[in-house]
C-alpha cells in the first residue's frame, strides 16, 4: 500500500517536472518573428465567410514568409468573434492587449465591428476591417487605428436602389433584422427609394435567429409588393426566400451584401435561388486582373473551405499590414500612420485609397444575380441581356 | 378574411410541429419523470438524417419515385433517431434517475449542445443552412390571398395521423398498457411483471421516432434545415408540454397549438413590432404558469405525506 | 506521516498549498504555447490525483477548517499577488476580473438553488439586468457612478419580483420552465428593443469614483499599469463581501431555514417555517448578487450586448455551480476558475470548444454528480464541533 | 380532564374519494390517544388535516378552545402542535443538530441583523441551543451526541426515529402527534423508543399525544384511549381491551367471515 503511494507520488513529481521544464523549452527562430491577427466568425451561422477570409489572410502571410527578401517572419493569431458583439469585444481586447501583435484584419459582422473599434483605439492596435459595412464603423469617430477596405452600405444602397428603380420596380416591402446592420440598411434603402420615387409598403423587424417568417410574409403578400427587400445575413435570407415560395409571394427577392454568399445558394437550391439579387462592394474575383492568380494560389494551399465572398478583401488588407511592418518596423503607431497614407494602390480588388476616416474611398459596388446556381455579375447574366427576366 | 384564414393555416402547421415535439417531452416525462431537454435537437438530428438518406437515395437510385423516397426518408430518419433515443435513454437518462431531477435536466441540455455541435462540425458543410428537397408535389390552390398547398396538407394530415397512431399505441396495445402502467406506478408495474427497461427503451424509441417525423416535416415545410433550430424548438416543445400539463399527451398537443397560436397572435396583433412575438409568447407562458402552476390539464397531485 | 501531518495542520498547511497554487497559476496564465499549457494542466491533474490518494487533501481540509481566517487571507493574497504579477498584462487581468464577476453571480445562484432549492435558469438574465442598469445609469443620468453598483443589484432583484408569483406557485420542472421562459424572453426583448441598443448592445461608461477614472491606466513611475487593475481590485472587494455574506448566511438560522425549505417543504411547514418568505428571501438576495456582479462586469467590459446574457450563459452559471458542488461556496470559486480559464487557454480546440465543454459537463454529471467539492454538513462557527 | 382538541363533522374529499367522513374526535389534555385502523382508513389524512396540510372539505377543528380549521401549517405549529411523519421526513443531507433545530424553528431569531452582522451574539445563541440539543440527545442515546454534526442519512433507522421524535418534541409542544413511530424497526427497538417517548411525557410536562401505530403491542402499552377508524369513519372507541374485543374491529381488520 505504502509503496503504491510512494510510486504515485514519484510519478506525479516527475510529471510536474516534465511539464514545467517542457514549457520553458521554446523553439529557436531564425528570422525576427512578429504576430499579426485575424478576427472573424469562425463558428456559427456565418462561419463560411469568416473561414474563407481567415484562409486568405493566412495565404497572404504564407506568401510573405516564403519571400526571401522579407525582413520579418510573421505568425497569424486568429480569433473567433462568432458574429456576436460581446465575444468580439473579448477577442479584440485579447488581441489588442497583446503587445506582440502588430496589426489585424477584422470582422465580417457590423454589429461586432461597431463594438470593437473603441477597443482597438484604446489599446492602439491598427486594424483593417475587411467585411463589415456599417457606416459608423469608420465615420462615427476619427480613430487613427481603424481603417476599412470594404465600402459602406450607404454606397451599396445608393447603387441598389437606383438599379431597382431603373428596372421599373416601384413597390417594395422591407424585412430587416434588428441589428444595426439590418437597421441601417433599411434606413438608407428606404431613404433612397423614397427619394427616387418608389414606395415602401411595409417594414418588418425580425430577430437574427428567427425561423418562421410566415406571419410577416402573409402580411406582405396581402400588400402585393413587386420586390421583397431583405436586409440581413444569408441564414435568414435563405429562410425568407424559401418561405416566400411556400406562401406564394410572387415578388422579386432583393438581398444585401450579407446575402451574397455561396451558402445562400446551397441553402436554397438552384431553383429557388434563381433570379435573387444582391449587391456587394468590390468586383468579383474573375473580373479582377489578378483574380485567377489568387484563386490558383488559394487552391494550391489546400484550404478546407472555399474562399467565399470576403477572401480577397482580407487578403489585400493583410498584405497591406505586412508591407507596412516591413517598411516601418514593429511600431503600432507608425504602422497605422503608414496604412492611412495608402493612396491609389493597385491591388487584387482594384484601387485602394484611404480617406481621412480610414475609409477606402474607391469602393465599387457590383450587382449580382443568381443564375443556374451561381452568383453572376449582373452585366454578364442572361437577365441583363434579356434572355431571362426578373419577376415582375 | 382570407388573410385571417391564411394566418390560421400557418398557425395550425406550426402548432402541429410543436405538438409533435411536445408529445415526446410528455411521453418521456410520463414514464421516467424526467425532462429530456435535448429532444429539440433530436428533431434536428431527425431532419439531418432524413436529408442524408435522401442524398444517398438520390445518388444510388436516381429514378426512385417521390412517394417511395418520402417513405424511405421517413423510415430511415425514424430508425436512426429511435436508435439514438434508445442509446441516450439507456446510457444516460436511466442511470441519472437516482440523482436529483436538476441533474437530468442539465445533462440533457448539455447533450443537446453536443448533438448540435456535432452536426455543425461533422455533417458535411453542417454550419450552413441546407436545402431540404421538395419530395411532395407543390400543387396549390389559390383564392385571393389564400394559398392552400397540397404538400402542407399532406404534412398536416401526416402529423395528425402520427398523433393518432401514438394515441392508439398508448391506449390499445399491450406496450401502451405497459407504458401507462409504468407511468402510473413504476414499482407496482415492475412487480406485476412489466419489463421496465424494455418499456423505457420502447418509449424513447417511440418518442424519438415522432421527433424524427417532426424533423422531416420541419424540413419539408421550410425547404431548409439548419443545425441551430434545436434549442428553440426544444424550449418551445418543453413549454408546450408544460402548459398542457406534463405527462398528459392531449395536454401536450393542446399546448403545442396554444404556443403556435400565441406566436401568431403576437405577430399579428402587435403590428408595430412583430419581432416582439416571442416576448409575447413566453410572457404568456409565464402568466399561464402563474395561473395554473401544474399546467392547463393538470394531473391530480398525489404527493404522499 | 504523522509528523508531517502535525506540521501541516499548523499555519504551514495553509501557506504552503497557497504558495504552490500561486506559483502554478502564475505560470499557467503566462504560458503561451499549447504544449506547455497542456503539460502544466496535466501536471496539475496528476498532482491533484496524488494529493487525493495520499490524503493530502484531507490534511489541507482540516488545516483550512481550523485556520479559516488564515486561509481566507492566503486566498486574497494569491489574488493580489497575481494582480501585481500581471500589472501590465491587460488580458490576464481581464480574465481575473471575469472570474471574480462570475463567481459573485454564481454565489447568488448558490443562495437560490444551493440553499433554498429555488430553480433559476435565468441567472445570466439577472446578471444582464444589472449590466444594462449600470449602462443606462452611467450614460443617462448624473447619479454618482458608484451608486450604479447597488442599483444594478436592486433593479435585478426588483425584476425578479415579477417572476415571484409563478416561481412560488410552481415547483420542479414547472418552475424550471418559468425561469427558462424568462431567460429566452429577456434575450429576445433586448434583441428587438430600441431603447436598449438592440442586438448591437450598448457601450458602458467607465466607473469614476471621486474623480478617479477607472478606464485610465495607473501611472507608477515609468510603468503604466493596466486600468483593469482598478476594476479587479473593486471586484475582489465585491467578491469578498459576497463570499462572506453567503458564508455567514449558511452558518446561521437563516441558512438552516433555507436548507429546510429545499429539503422538505411539507415537513418544514409543519414546524412553522414560512416557505414563501424564505423562497422570496433567497430568490431576491441571489438576484441582487447576480445583478451587482453584472453591473461591475459591464463596466469592466465597457460594452455589453444581449449575446452576453443568453440562456446558454445561464446554463454556464448553473454548470459552474454543479461542477463545484451545489451548496459549497469554495467549490464555486474552484469551478469558476476552471470554467473561465481552461477554454481560454486552449486555442487549438477553438472550433470544438463548445462540443468539448458540454461533453465534459455531461460526463461529470453522469459520473460525479456531486461535483468536485461536495458540500459538508453545516458548521455554525466555522470550525467543526 | 377537558378535551384539548375537538374535531366535529370533519370531512375530507379527494375528487370522488371520501377519506374522512363526518368524523367526531376529541383528545383530552394529557392523554395518549391511539389511532388505529386498517390501511386506507383515513389516519394519515386526519393527521394532514389536523396539521393544516389539507384544508377539510367540511367540519371544524378546535384546539384549546380556538378554531384552527383553516390555519396554515405554520399557524397551527405556532399554537403548539407538532408531528412526525409516516415515512420519515428528516432532511437526510442535513446534520442531526440541524434537523432538531428545524423543529425548534419558531424559537430561533431569524432577523438578518442578528444572523449575518452580529456574529458574536449569534454564536452565543447557537452554543445555547447546541447544549440543549445535546442534552436532549443524551437522554435518548448518548452516542448520538458525538454524531450531532453528522448527516442524518448516516444514522441507523432507530436513531433516525429518535431524531425525528426529538424534532417534534424540542419545542415542548402541547400536542405532538406521532405517526408510526415504530415503522421499519424491530420489536425491541420499538419498545425502547416507546419507553423513551413515555419518559419524555412523564418528564413533568403534560403532553397530549395522538399516536398512529400498526403495532398493537405498542398501542396496548402506551395509550390510555383508542379510536378505531375505518373508511374515514369512527368505528368505535374505548380502552385497548374493549376495542380489541369489539367484533366490528375484528371484521374491519380481518374481513367478514363467510357464512
Amino acid at each position: 500500500m505504502n509503496r503504491l503511494f510512494r510510486k504515485s507520488l514519484y510519478a506525479c513529481c516527475l510529471a510536474l517536472l516534465i511539464g514545467l521544464s517542457g514549457a520553458w523549452l521554446q523553439p529557436a527562430e531564425a528570422r525576427t518573428s512578429f504576430k499579426v491577427g485575424y478576427i472573424g466568425p469562425l463558428t456559427g451561422g456565418n462561419s463560411s465567410i469568416g473561414l474563407g477570409a481567415r484562409n486568405a489572410a493566412e495565404l497572404a502571410i504564407m506568401e510573405h514568409n516564403i519571400n526571401p527578401e522579407a525582413k520579418y517572419y510573421f505568425e497569424l493569431v486568429s480569433l473567433d468573434d462568432e458574429c456576436k458583439p460581446n465575444i468580439g469585444v473579448q477577442a479584440a481586447t485579447k488581441m489588442a492587449a497583446d503587445k506582440n501583435i502588430l496589426g489585424a484584419v477584422t470582422h465580417y459582422c457590423s454589429a461586432v465591428a461597431l463594438g470593437t473599434v473603441d477597443v482597438y483605439h484604446r489599446f492602439g492596435l491598427p486594424v483593417i476591417v475587411y467585411g463589415a459595412v456599417h457606416p459608423d464603423i469608420t465615420y462615427a469617430h476619427n480613430y487613427p487605428e481603424v481603417l476599412r477596405i470594404i465600402g459602406t452600405l450607404i454606397n451599396q444602397n445608393q447603387v441598389s436602389s437606383k438599379f431597382m428603380l431603373s428596372q421599373g420596380y416601384k413597390r417594395f416591402a422591407v424585412i430587416s433584422d434588428t441589428t444595426d446592420y439590418g437597421k441601417s440598411h433599411k434606413e438608407f434603402f428606404t431613404k433612397y427609394i423614397s427619394e427616387g420615387g418608389g414606395e415602401i409598403l411595409a417594414e418588418f423587424g425580425v430577430t437574427a435567429d428567427q425561423q418562421d417568417f410566415t406571419v410577416e410574409l402573409t402580411k406582405i403578400k396581402s400588400l402585393n409588393p413587386e420586390v421583397v427587400y431583405f436586409a440581413g445575413l444569408y441564414p435568414q435570407g435563405v429562410r425568407v426566400r424559401a418561405q416566400m415560395e411556400k406562401l406564394g409571394v410572387n415578388a422579386q427577392f432583393q438581398g444585401v451584401s450579407g446575402v451574397k454568399s455561396d451558402a445562400f445558394i446551397t441553402g436554397l437550391g438552384p431553383e429557388l435561388a434563381e433570379g435573387c439579387l444582391s449587391f456587394l462592394e468590390g468586383s468579383p474575383l474573375e473580373k479582377l486582373p489578378k483574380g485567377e492568380e489568387f484563386m490558383r494560389a488559394y487552391t494550391a494551399r489546400g484550404f478546407k473551405n472555399a474562399p467565399d465572398t470576403m477572401a480577397p478583401f482580407a487578403y489585400v488588407a493583410m498584405t497591406q499590414i505586412l508591407e507596412a511592418v516591413e517598411k516601418v518596423g514593429p511600431d503600432r503607431k507608425k504602422i497605422a500612420r503608414n496604412l492611412r497614407a495608402i493612396q491609389g494602390e493597385d491591388t487584387l480588388i482594384g484601387k485602394v485609397s484611404y480617406d481621412d476616416h480610414g475609409q477606402n474611398s474607391e469602393p465599387y459596388v457590383s450587382k449580382y444575380v443568381v443564375q443556374d446556381g451561381k452568383w453572376l455579375v449582373w452585366e454578364d447574366s442572361d437577365y441583363a441581356s434579356g434572355k431571362r427576366s426578373l419577376k415582375k | 378574411m382570407d388573410l385571417l384564414l391564411q394566418y390560421c393555416l400557418n398557425g395550425l402547421m406550426l402548432g402541429m410541429m410543436y405538438a409533435l415535439v411536445a408529445v415526446g417531452f410528455t411521453l418521456f416525462f410520463g414514464v421516467l419523470d424526467v425532462i429530456v431537454f435535448s429532444h429539440g435537437d433530436t428533431v434536428m438530428i431527425g431532419s439531418f438524417a432524413g436529408l442524408a438518406t435522401y442524398w444517398w437515395l438520390h445518388s444510388t437510385y436516381p429514378g426512385l419515385p417521390a412517394g417511395w423516397a418520402v417513405l424511405l426518408v421517413l423510415l430511415a430518419a425514424a430508425a436512426t433517431v429511435a436508435l439514438l433515443g434508445i442509446i441516450v435513454a439507456d446510457a444516460m437518462i436511466v442511470p441519472l434517475r437516482k440523482g436529483p431531477a436538476l441533474n437530468t435536466l442539465l445533462a440533457t441540455m448539455m447533450l443537446g449542445t453536443v448533438l448540435r455541435e456535432s452536426i455543425r462540425l461533422f455533417f458535411p458543410d453542417g454550419s450552413n443552412p441546407q436545402t431540404f428537397p421538395a419530395l411532395l408535389p407543390g400543387w396549390s390552390w389559390r383564392g385571393g390571398n389564400l394559398i392552400l398547398r397540397f404538400d402542407n396538407l399532406v404534412l398536416f394530415c401526416g402529423g395528425a395521423l402520427i398523433i393518432f397512431l401514438v394515441h392508439m399505441i398508448i391506449n390499445r396495445t399491450r406496450l401502451g398498457m405497459a407504458i401507462r402502467a409504468v407511468a402510473q406506478d413504476e414499482e407496482a408495474a415492475r412487480i406485476m411483471g412489466v419489463n421496465f427497461r424494455f418499456v423505457v427503451l420502447a418509449t424513447f424509441a417511440l418518442g424519438s421516432a415522432v421527433a424524427a417525423f417532426a424533423g422531416v416535416m420541419n424540413g419539408m415545410y421550410y425547404s431548409e434545415i439548419n443545425f441551430s433550430v434545436g434549442l428553440l424548438l426544444g424550449a418551445i416543445g418543453f413549454s408546450a408540454a408544460v402548459i398542457g400539463g406534463l405527462g398528459n399527451i392531449y395536454g401536450a398537443i393542446l399546448g403545442g397549438f396554444i404556443f403556435a397560436f400565441l406566436q401568431t397572435i403576437g405577430a399579428v396583433a402587435i403590428p408595430f413590432a412583430s419581432a416582439y412575438k416571442d416576448v409575447f409568447a413566453f410572457g404568456a407562458v409565464i402568466l399561464i404558469m402563474a395561473w395554473r402552476p401544474t399546467g392547463l390539464i393538470a394531473e391530480p397531485s398525489s404527493q404522499r405525506v | 506521516m504523522s509528523r508531517a501531518a502535525a506540521i501541516f495542520s499548523g499555519p504551514l498547511g495553509c501557506i504552503l498549498p497557497a504558495f504552490l497554487l500561486l506559483a502554478w497559476s502564475g505560470f499557467f496564465l503566462t504560458a503561451e504555447d499549447q504544449t506547455s499549457i497542456l503539460l502544466s494542466l496535466l501536471s496539475l491533474a496528476g498532482f491533484l490525483l496524488a494529493a487525493v490518494r495520499l490524503g493530502w487533501v484531507n490534511i489541507l481540509r482540516e488545516a483550512i477548517a481550523v485556520q479559516e481566517r488564515l486561509w481566507d487571507a492566503c486566498l486574497i493574497t494569491i489574488m493580489l499577488a497575481l494582480m501585481i504579477l500581471f500589472r501590465e498584462d491587460h488580458y490576464n487581468l481581464f480574465l481575473l476580473g471575469t472570474i471574480m464577476a462570475y463567481a459573485t453571480a454564481v454565489l447568488g445562484l448558490n443562495v437560490q438553488l444551493g440553499y433554498a432549492g429555488v430553480l433559476n435558469f435565468s441567472c445570466a438574465s439577472f446578471f444582464g439586468v444589472g449590466g444594462y442598469t449600470a449602462a443606462l445609469l452611467l450614460s443617462g443620468t448624473d447619479l454618482p457612478p458608484l451608486l450604479a453598483l447597488p442599483l444594478g443589484g436592486a433593479v435585478a432583484a426588483l425584476t425578479g419580483c415579477v417572476l415571484l408569483l409563478p416561481v412560488l406557485r410552481t415547483s420542479g420542472h414547472y418552475a424550471a420552465l418559468v425561469t427558462m421562459a424568462f431567460a429566452l424572453l429577456f434575450r429576445v426583448f433586448l434583441d428587438v428593443s430600441e431603447w436598449f441598443g438592440g442586438p448591437q448592445g450598448i457601450p458602458v461608461a467607465p466607473l469614476t469614483i471621486a474623480g478617479l477614472d477607472f478606464s485610465q491606466g495607473i501611472l507608477w513611475g515609468d510603468a503604466e499599469f493596466s486600468f483593469y487593475l482598478k476594476y479587479d481590485l473593486l471586484l475582489l472587494l465585491v467578491l469578498c463581501l459576497a463570499y462572506s455574506i453567503t458564508r455567514r448566511l449558511e452558518r446561521s438560522w437563516i441558512g438552516l431555514a433555507l436548507d429546510a425549505v429545499r429539503s422538505d417543504e411539507v415537513a418544514s411547514a409543519c414546524f412553522g417555517i414560512h416557505i414563501r418568505r424564505w423562497k422570496i428571501t433567497a430568490f431576491t438576495l441571489g438576484n441582487f448578487l447576480s445583478g451587482l456582479a453584472g453591473a461591475l462586469y459591464a463596466m469592466m467590459l465597457a460594452y455589453i450586448s444581449p449575446a452576453n446574457f443568453t440562456f446558454a450563459d445561464s446554463l454556464l452559471f448553473l454548470s459552474i455551480l454543479l461542477l463545484g458542488g451545489i451548496g459549497n461556496i469554495q467549490g464555486v470559486l474552484v469551478a469558476t476558475v476552471l470554467v473561465v480559464i481552461v477554454p481560454e487557454k486552449f486555442q487549438v480546440i477553438q472550433e470544438y470548444r463548445y462540443l468539448i465543454y458540454s461533453a465534459l459537463v455531461l460526463l461529470m454529471i453522469v459520473f460525479r454528480p456531486v461535483g468536485l467539492l461536495p458540500r459538508k454538513p453545516r458548521a455554525y462557527t466555522g470550525s467543526p464541533a | 380532564m377537558n378535551p384539548l382538541l375537538i374535531c366535529t363533522g370533519l370531512t375530507m374529499r379527494f375528487g370522488g374519494l371520501t377519506a374522512l367522513d363526518n368524523l367526531y374526535l376529541e383528545a383530552r389534555e394529557g392523554e395518549v390517544l391511539g389511532l388505529v385502523g386498517p390501511n386506507g382508513s383515513g389516519k394519515t389524512t386526519l393527521f394532514n388535516v389536523l396539521t393544516g396540510i389539507y384544508r377539510p372539505s367540511a367540519g371544524k377543528i378546535t384546539f384549546a378552545g380556538e378554531n384552527i380549521t383553516s390555519g396554515t401549517p405554520q399557524e397551527i405549529h405556532r399554537r403548539g402542535i407538532a408531528r412526525t411523519f409516516q415515512r420519515s421526513r428528516l432532511c437526510l443531507d442535513l446534520s442531526v443538530f440541524d434537523n432538531i433545530m428545524i423543529g425548534n424553528h419558531t424559537a430561533l431569531r431569524l432577523d438578518f441583523f442578528h444572523n449575518i452582522l452580529r456574529r458574536r451574539a449569534f454564536c452565543r445563541d447557537y452554543e445555547l441551543w447546541r447544549d440543549k440539543a445535546a442534552e436532549m440527545l443524551r437522554a435518548l442515546n448518548p452516542s448520538l451526541v458525538s454524531r450531532m454534526f453528522r448527516p442524518v442519512g448516516d444514522l441507523s433507522m432507530i436513531d433516525r426515529r429518535r431524531v425525528e421524535n426529538s424534532r417534534a418534541l424540542v419545542r415542548r409542544p402541547r400536542h405532538p402527534r406521532l405517526h408510526d413511530p415504530s415503522a421499519g424497526m424491530t420489536h425491541d427497538e420499538t419498545r425502547q423508543l416507546m419507553d423513551e417517548i413515555t419518559a419524555s411525557r412523564m418528564g413533568g410536562d403534560r403532553l397530549t399525544v395522538i399516536l398512529i401505530e400498526h403495532e398493537m403491542e405498542v398501542i396496548r402499552r402506551s395509550t390510555s384511549h383508542c379510536v378505531v377508524l375505518n373508511f374515514g369513519r369512527k368505528l368505535c372507541e374505548g380502552d385497548y381491551a374493549g376495542v380489541v374485543a369489539d367484533p366490528r374491529v375484528q371484521e374491519a381488520y380481518l374481513g367478514k367471515e363467510l357464512e
